[in-house]
């Protein structure tokens, strides 16, 4: 059996591929697509202990999250389709007006 | 169950008069205060507390129920009164009267929210006082200042913006220093104590059960503490030199607002000093009794020197209030009979004549719109009642005899001279001059703008300075507005003189209260 | 023309660096840390009993808490970002955008005709004097 | 018949302050609508009054007193008791008497001063005057010193609100706040001294072994007898020796009474005072209220007579005063200021006697005074009414023939202040000044105070003699005098009352005649010698004796009265000489600077100005700008420190989403880090 760390490191490499896009794209479909990847790192977190300890409740939220990414993604688009109409861009930079 | 009902009627009559239409919610709030206000004379009748609330005395109308455990402690709801406190809730519900009848005049608009904050704020003056618990307490305490906030800040002067959040932001910090001041006592008594019961506590810390905590000795532990409550409640009371934020609050603040700040709201800062300090912790009052003394002497002495100072009749009026509740912080730290006992007193009286000086200034102001020295004179020509009040106030806080001023006053001189503390008597004779300086800085205001050539200076949209002489010409258009105050302006006035002089002939009629409070303080606390 | 992608090097890459370093991190913490081994399900049935364990009913091999009430509530927030996102995408028939006045990202200005970002940008200035204006009642 | 009767007779006594206090509240909320605006209702009190102590009097007289409580403000078990008492001897009975009479007649003559004149605010003013003679009377009865305090304050309200009458001109309110202030400032000391002897004494009682006189005769017996603090011993004497204590108490009770009898230095807002009505002048400034501060002397007395500092500084401060205010009444051209300065005058004369011993002088004077300088002002106030409300001597003149009653009066009264054998001031003022040479002969400072009140005897003169000649003889030097107002039946009465007393009321106490005759008609020496032990002239006499160390050196009277009459007639001549022509000239001018130094009254108004503005406004001034800047300054500094660090670190806060997402990532590492660096994970 592969032991439990292997899965967090691949866990942690997704996340972290996630996040780079996150940080360094500035195309707001390209945020969503890394959130996605960051999400299902968790997922992956959440089945390896699930396996781990011999207890569903980790796959069971696995599910959650997943439906949970739905929603997020269904939200996301709409935000993005008014950041479009406001702002004639889908870059993130562009919308700087909620600060101080 | 009857203190439920009090604040209960207090919160139900702020709900009600907030989806009350503008039109009715003056008249609707002016009866409706009525109802706490019968009920706390009523009670006030039919007292029968016996000692003091923190000292294992007989509390009256007291309700203990069990809430919510918090970690090792219990909270509970524990109300219930003694000769302290009853006589300052009767205070909070008779100027909270006073202060809406007096609002009629001046607040023309949201009115209904107005009302419904004040009476929010008379609920939370009364859970102030009469309150047993810390937790609870201070969640009253806190609550007061959110309606308090408001008011100022949105019916307030030009800089009601900066007075409020100065208020605010000063007194909040203050209630953070005192939070931990007390918390560390808390902590520090450990087991002994199962829950935040104001008593327990009390009793706990005076029977010596203070442990020490983070490695600080019970001595030190109980220094420090009462230096963090102190001077938290010192921002409170006002104490020099943390009483700036009053007179911009008193001075942006309605008239009615301040009647409140100044009668009701500066006690709860002098209540929780006698209720924390000087009855948790006596003997670190009475070691420190010579430096809180000087505070005491400072704040009479150079309070009245500020208000001799200003040109604004509210800034005088707030200044004077620094300089009288340096009295109460005198008369504490007696430890007399007359000391305490005075001090409260002296708060019940203070309340009552600053509440009635700010109204009659907000009277004047309502007419001729300005309130500085300079703009007026002989406005009792025009307004013969208003002046009749403000003169018998203003004599009042100068400690004219038969009237409370000066008992308070008399009293804390009283027991104080013969304290305990070295140098008692020459600091009650330092601070007894404040009463010359006082009747220095009223009689001025009081002959300037009350005697005099009737002329009056405003401000006022239409009509830039307007000057007529004094006599017999009253036809003229320009002094149209300056007439006699109408009957719901002068009621609130009548009332609280009415009051003053009352108290001021039969003291009894509390200090038999109070005195019976005091008693088990001040025997044990130490000199008799 | 013909595209292919190709790798957009440059500065703001090196905001992602904090992620590799984050890796760095994440990876010497898990291999340093040792657990026991997996216990595994024993080949019990796994999906049947997350299906047990999702509506509360007894039946399932593996352990595991009861999920209905959490079912439910998803169930409504998926229902609520649908609504959601309809909401936001939706056009009016004439072709004017409706939604646009209820959600704003200028924090609730009140914004005049010309186009959004402009006003936006017009605005701050007046935030700023704001601001000190202010700092100015403070002193 | 005795027994009951006198028994009835104090159980009504209270009713002599409360029928004013009555007439206080009539005339304030029904004056309006009364006939005369209350005045009746205020005549009817005082006269009830008037009658009642009488009535009191002549109890007293039976051999009767009376010392009780009557209404408790507080009782404290264990501590201080605050109540309010009757204390009814010889010498209250005496002030009682004369305050409801003046009182009364005062009432009476207010009518045609005011009444008749159509002033406004009539109720007000009736109940100013009730308000006052039931703050009086209370004072006069008081049987503590603490009731003392609260209606001293109470009579200075009252003084406050009367000066004060014509509010809508600009200067009677001012002399109003000044004559409130003056005194407040004296009370202030007398405060202390209340309290003071609260806490030494754990009482303020008069009278009766309780007291504090007699207390304090006891803790200096027991200094005295035993070692140091032995009978002090349940006095806290604060860290002084008993004596040296009680001196100061005396002295600090002694501020008020300067405050309020007008003694050098807080002497300045008397004069001022005379803006007022002049009936509210005869009844307050000169009759009884000032006399409130002598009258307090006299009735804690055996206090005094424990310490002979006190006493020669009394003596001293009023043999001083008595000069320095005759001195400036020489050149005043205003009738009733010159009585003002006259009436300070004549209570450094009473203070002189009390503090030279004279106790029965200083009372007797304190009565005669109370008559014939209600009747000069009285008097003055009908010249006034006749020149309509004007007051400076210099335009009147020959209203000798035009006011012959009110002339025969006021001349009654001036022949009294003059001292001018047999009118009343004659035989006080002597007295007086008999009992300060013999005891002053053996002291130097109540030798000063000798020989200053014999020098401003002939000032007293001159000064009356002018004012009379100026006022009544002569050619009318205006238009008014030639044509004066006539004057009603109110304003006679009490004039001629008035001046019946000024005339005869010194037989009761002739003292020469006494001593060279061997006669006994020393009535008020008699009277004064019966009452409540410890409050009688025998006991005052051997406390001075036996612990202030006075003693008389024996001297004929006569000699000394025979100079005192020398020397007031020389004056009175001098006056004659200077201003009895049928045009007098301005003979003061040629004094020169000093009459450009008397008219500024030795500029002790600028001075006490100056100091009120140094000491009181510059530095409010001061400490208001100390806390608008540096207190203030530091609340405000720290808000300001708070905005400032806000305002920069809020540039973090850039919008860019990216941004906050490196800064969160950032975060978390460096979290991860330093949480696994502190938890062992990297090992």
């Amino acid at each position: 059996m592969v032991a439990v760390q292997f899965y967090l490191l691949l866990s942690a490499a997704i996340f972290c591929i996630g996040l780079f896009g996150i940080l360094t794209r500035r195309n707001v479909l390209f945020f969503l697509m890394s959130v996605e990847l960051m999400l299902n790192a968790a997922n992956i977190n959440l089945v390896a202990f699930s396996f781990q300890y011999g207890n569903l409740t980790g796959q069971v939220f696995s599910l959650f999250i997943t439906a949970l990414a739905a929603a997020e993604v269904a939200v996301g688009i709409g935000i993005m389709l008014v950041l479009y109409r406001n702002f004639g861009d889908v870059d993130v930079t562009k919308a700087t007006t909620l600060r101080w | 169950m009857i203190l439920e009902l009090l604040i209960g009627l207090c919160l139900l009559g702020s709900v009600v008069l907030f989806v009350t239409p503008n039109r009715y919610a003056g008249r609707l709030a002016a009866g409706w205060s009525l109802l706490p206000l019968a009920l706390s004379l009523l009670m006030y009748a039919g007292f029968s507390g016996q000692g003091n609330a923190l000292l294992g005395g007989q509390l009256a109308y007291e309700t203990t129920v069990q809430w919510v455990s918090l970690g090792p402690y219990t909270l509970n709801w524990h109300v219930g009164l003694d000769g302290i406190s009853m006589p300052l809730i009767a205070l909070s519900t008779v100027l909270t009267t006073a202060a809406i009848l007096s609002a009629w005049t001046p607040i023309e608009e949201r009115e209904n929210q107005f009302y419904g904050l004040v009476l929010f704020l008379e609920a939370g003056l009364i859970g102030v006082f009469a309150v047993l618990d810390f937790f609870v307490w201070f969640v009253f305490w806190e609550a007061v200042l959110v309606p308090m906030y408001f008011l100022v800040a949105i019916w307030g002067g030009p800089r009601r913006k900066y007075a409020a959040i100065k208020f605010f932001v000063y007194t909040n910090v203050a209630s953070l220093v005192m939070f931990i001041g007390f918390f560390t006592l808390v902590f520090g008594l450990g087991d002994s104590i199962a829950s935040l019961d104001m008593p327990a506590i009390a009793q706990a810390l005076r029977a010596g059960e203070l442990g020490s905590l983070a490695g600080v000795g019970p001595g030190t532990l109980k220094t420090l503490a009462f230096a963090a409550m102190f001077a938290g409640f010192a921002v409170k009371v006002p104490i020099v030199p943390v009483h700036t934020w009053l007179p911009d609050a008193h001075v942006e603040a309605p008239t009615p607002v301040s009647v409140l700040l100044a009668g009701v709201l500066l006690k709860m800062g002098t209540y929780a000093l006698l209720r924390f300090n000087f009855t948790m912790l006596p003997d670190v009052a009475q070691q420190y009794a010579a430096i809180i003394a000087l505070f005491a002497v400072v704040s009479v002495i150079y309070g009245a020197l500020l208000a001799l100072a200003q040109q604004d009749l509210k800034r005088i009026v707030a200044y004077s209030s620094v300089s009288s509740m340096g009295y109460v912080i005198l008369g504490l730290v007696a430890y007399t009979v007359y000391g305490v006992g005075g001090a409260t007193f002296q708060m019940l009286s203070h309340g009552l004549i600053s509440g009635l000086l700010f109204a009659c200034v907000g009277v004047i102001y309502n007419t001729t719109h300005t309130r500085m020295v300079d703009d007026m004179s002989g406005m009792a020509d025009r307004m013969p009642v208003t002046t009749s009040m403000f003169v018998a106030g203003s004599f009042a806080y100068m400690g004219l005899p038969l009237t409370s001023g000066f008992l308070g006053e008399y009293f804390v001189f009283l027991g104080t001279f013969h304290a305990d503390f070295p140098g008692a008597a020459w600091f009650t004779a330092i601070a007894m001059f404040g009463i010359v300086i006082v009747a220095g800085y009223l009689l001025y205001a009081m002959q300037r703008t009350l005697f005099g050539p009737f002329s009056v200076k405003t401000a006022h949209a239409d009509g830039g300075a307007m000057r007529t002489d004094g006599g017999e010409g009253s036809g003229s258009e320009a002094e149209h507005d300056i007439d006699r105050a109408a009957a719901h302006d002068i009621v609130p006035l009548a009332m609280l003189l009415a009051l003053v002089i009352v108290l001021g002939v039969a003291p009894e009629i509390s200090f038999g209260m109070i005195r019976d409070a005091v008693g088990p303080l001040v025997t044990a606390g130490g000199a008799g | 023309m013909p595209t292919r992608p190709h790798l957009n090097l440059g500065s703001h890459l090196l905001s992602g660096l904090v992620a590799v370093a984050l890796f760095a991190v994440l990876a010497t913490v898990f291999l340093t840390a040792s657990f026991g081994a997996p216990q595994g399900f024993g080949g019990a049935q796994v999906t049947p009993s997350i299906g047990y364990a999702m509506f509360d009913l007894s039946g399932g091999e593996i352990p595991s808490d009861s999920f209905l009430a959490a079912f439910e509530i998803i169930d409504l927030v998926l229902l609520a970002a649908l609504a959601a996102a309809v909401m936001l995408a939706r056009r009016e028939a004439d072709g004017k955008l409706i939604g646009i006045e209820s959600i704003r990202t200028d924090g609730g200005r009140p914004r005049d005709t010309t186009s959004a970002s402009d006003t936006d940008v017009e605005t701050e200035p007046n935030a700023a004097a704001d601001g000190d204006g202010d700092r100015e009642g403070a002193n | 018949m005795a027994a009951t009767s006198t028994a009835f007779a104090f159980e009504v006594a209270p009713a002599i302050a409360i029928l004013p206090l009555a007439s206080f509240v009539i005339a304030l909320f029904a004056g309006k609508y009364l006939p005369k605006g209350g005045a009746l209702a205020g005549i009817a009190a005082t006269g009830g009054s008037l009658l009642l102590s009488l009535w009191i009097a002549l109890t007293v007289a039976g051999g009767a007193t009376y010392n009780e409580e009557i209404y408790s403000l507080v009782t404290t078990p264990n501590s201080f008791d605050l109540h309010f008492g009757l204390l009814l001897d010889p010498l209250s009975a005496l002030m009682l008497v004369i305050v409801s009479l003046v009182s009364f007649l005062v009432h009476l003559f207010s009518l045609g001063y005011m009444n008749d004149e159509g002033e406004r605010g009539l109720p007000r003013y009736y109940a100013g005057l009730g308000l006052f003679s039931f703050s009086m009377l209370a004072f006069v009865f008081a049987d503590n010193l603490f009731m003392s305090f609260v209606f001293f304050e109470l009579v200075g309200l009252c003084s406050w609100l009367l000066i004060g009458h014509w509010y809508r001109e600009e200067a009677p309110p001012s002399a109003a706040k000044k004559a409130f202030l003056v005194t407040r400032f004296g009370d202030y000391f007398f405060l202390v001294g209340v309290v003071a002897i609260f806490a030494t004494f754990g009482t303020t009682l008069f009278a009766g072994p309780e007291s504090f006189p007699t207390l304090a005769e006891e803790a200096l017996a027991g200094a005295g007898g035993g070692e140091a603090g032995g009978g002090a011993g349940e006095l806290s004497t604060f860290g002084f020796g008993p004596g040296t204590w009680f001196t100061v108490l005396g002295f600090l009770v002694l501020g008020g009474v300067i405050g309020k009898s007008a003694q050098f230095p807080l002497h300045t807002w008397l004069p001022d005072a005379m803006e007022g009505p002049t009936p509210v002048s005869a009844l307050i400034h000169a009759a009884t209220m000032v006399a409130a501060g002598v009258y307090l002397v006299a009735r804690m007395y055996g206090f005094y007579a424990l310490s002979p500092t006190a006493l020669a500084v009394i003596a001293f401060v009023g043999g001083f005063t008595a000069l320095f205010a005759a001195s400036m009444a020489v050149v005043k051209r205003d009738i009733k200021q010159v009585l003002a300065y006259s009436t300070i005058s004549q209570y450094g004369y009473m203070m002189l006697g009390l503090g030279a011993g004279g106790y029965v002088a200083a009372v007797f004077h304190l009565m005669t005074h109370a008559f014939f300088k209600a009747l000069l002002f009285l008097g003055a106030g009908a010249v006034i009414i006749a020149m309509h409300h004007r007051q400076d001597m210099w335009e009147m003149g020959g209203l000798k023939e035009k006011l012959p009653v009110t002339y025969y009066a006021f001349l009654a009264g001036s022949l009294a202040l003059a001292g001018i054998f047999p009118f009343a001031g004659f035989w006080s003022k002597d007295e007086i000044l008999y009992e300060a040479l013999i005891h002053g002969l053996n002291d130097p400072l109540l030798l000063g105070g000798y020989l200053m009140g014999l020098t401003a005897i002939v000032f007293t003169g001159f000064y009356t003699f002018r004012m009379v000649l100026l006022t009544f003889h002569g050619e009318p030097r205006t238009h008014t005098a030639r044509n004066p107002h006539s004057l009603g039946w109110s304003v006679k009465v009490p004039l001629v009352v008035l001046g019946v007393l000024a005339t005869v009321i010194g037989l009761i106490n002739m003292t020469p005649v006494a001593e060279a005759t061997g006669l006994h008609i020393e009535y008020l020496h008699t009277w004064l010698e019966h009452g409540i032990p410890g409050l009688t002239v025998e006991h005052y006499d051997e406390v001075l004796e036996t612990v202030a160390g006075y003693s008389a050196a024996s001297l004929s009277p006569l000699l000394p009265a025979v100079l005192s009459l020398a020397l007031a007639l020389a004056g009175a001549g001098l006056a004659w000489a200077l201003y009895s022509g049928p045009d007098p000239d301005h003979h003061t001018e040629r004094l020169g600077d000093i009459r450009t130094l008397l008219m500024n009254n030795y500029y002790q108004d600028e001075y006490q100005v100056w100091i009120a503005e140094t000491f009181g406004t510059g530095v409010a001034r001061l400490s208001d700008r100390f806390d608008q800047s540096i207190v203030d300054g530091a609340v405000n500094g720290i808000s300001e420190v708070s905005l400032l660090s806000g305002d920069r670190i809020r540039r973090i806060q850039t919008g860019i989403v990216s941004n906050y997402a490196t800064l969160l990532t950032l975060g978390l590492v460096v979290l991860l880090l330093s949480v696994g660096l502190a938890g062992g994970w990297f090992l």
